[in-house]
């Protein structure tokens, strides 16, 4: 058996959601559950102007694709895509899509949030705010809740 | 030994350059031999890597804890904690 | 503060989710997390033809929007939409949405999840096989890890 | 008492109509007793209600448990376990 390839993009243009699942689920009859998550940028009360996504090129995709490639051993997924876009991101706008299809809803939402979980913590990309007020605010930390999130999955 | 070195974020911008291609003397073995070399460089290196615990790095492009060996390097990315998704 | 209220349909036809998730995300910058889940029909290998989807009118609507209000109340969901269809499917085609925004992920994954765990246990819809082979296949049997997915939610 | 009966699924099908309008004598107190009493008007309800204990009710499009008084039901639903989603 040839094992499922991801999709994996890292683009400056928006995506679709009604199109990128269609590239998972189109002509088959055996997909009973799909769960996308996308992540969007917020103003944080009014503050945040926009993010500046950047990106460790080629990398960037590596990663992606190890993590998609052991939600879908782990999961037995039946399709995976994952979309990261870069450059500067308006309140409102999308940041990144993940979308898992499986036979059945859990390993769906479960490979959906490891996909995410681990992505925040591993793929290589950086947010640097850019402020209401016209500064150019600091570059966003990373957080503890995130490794926590991730080390969830890595419980025995 | 001649390597190219790739920086982001914040570590890009306190270096003030994207990429650079140095030359790293023989008792550079590991990252963590790297990041200190690198901080002898001069000021803007000292500023980027002033607190080397929290920088994380990259050996052809796959991440790698600071005690890795460096030998064979074709790149090596170093930049602060990922923060997408 | 007014309550957010969700949005509730059961219809025959189809749903197309950049639309339904536009309906929720629209002219807002303080969501930065959509799920969404799609229930889908599986062809059981080849064995199945379609799907029939009986319901309850009103008492369904009446369930999921139950439902939903829990969920919101308690992942602090800023939108949430359920949509079941009914009739003849066949397999391939949708049967249900929910899509759960909140300003962070686990908000709106565990949002969709805990939905769709209820509904599959308390909204008053049915299943009948229609069989591949010509014949009416049985009504699809409750299932008791259905039930486990559900009171997962219920432990204190 | 009268009130209004609907059936959904297997149920429907082996009583063999959507709903009906009955009229309950009044020992009938509960949900249960109202299955009980059901039972007794013909094989098709015989068939329907053989197994009570799965059976779901709903009062006024409502989930009740089988314990429930039905007094001042506008309308009762019986129905087998959910299987939507």
């Amino acid at each position: 058996m040839v094992a499922l390839k991801p999709f994996i993009r890292v683009q400056r243009e928006d995506f679709d959601l009604q199109t990128e699942i269609a590239m998972l689920t189109e002509g088959r009859q055996d997909i009973g559950a799909v769960v996308t998550f996308t992540g969007l940028c917020r103003d944080e009360g009014g503050s945040l102007n926009a993010l500046e996504l950047e990106h460790y090129p080629g990398m960037a995709e590596a990663e992606m694709a190890r993590i998609a490639e052991l939600a879908i051993a782990r999961f037995s997924l039946l399709g995976l895509s994952a979309v990261h876009r870069y450059g500067k991101i308006a309140p409102g706008e999308n940041i990144v899509l993940v979308i898992a299809a499986a036979s059945h809803r859990q390993a769906a939402f479960d490979g959906a949030n490891f996909v995410m979980d681990f992505l925040k913590t591993a793929a290589p990309f950086w947010k640097k705010e850019h402020l209401a007020n016209g500064s150019t605010g600091s570059w966003v930390a990373a957080k503890d809740a995130d490794d926590a999130a991730r080390d969830k999955w890595l419980k025995p | 030994m001649k390597v190219k070195l790739v920086y982001f974020a914040w570590v890009r911008e306190r270096i003030d350059k994207p990429e650079e291609e140095i030359d790293i003397p023989e008792t550079v073995v590991t990252g963590r031999d790297l990041l200190n070399h690198l901080k002898t460089l001069g000021e803007e290196y000292e500023a980027a890597l002033q607190y080397p615990e929290v920088i994380r790095l990259a050996i052809n492009q796959e991440h790698v804890d600071h005690d890795e060996p460096i030998a064979g390097a074709r790149e090596i990315g170093i930049f602060p904690p990922m923060t997408g998704g």
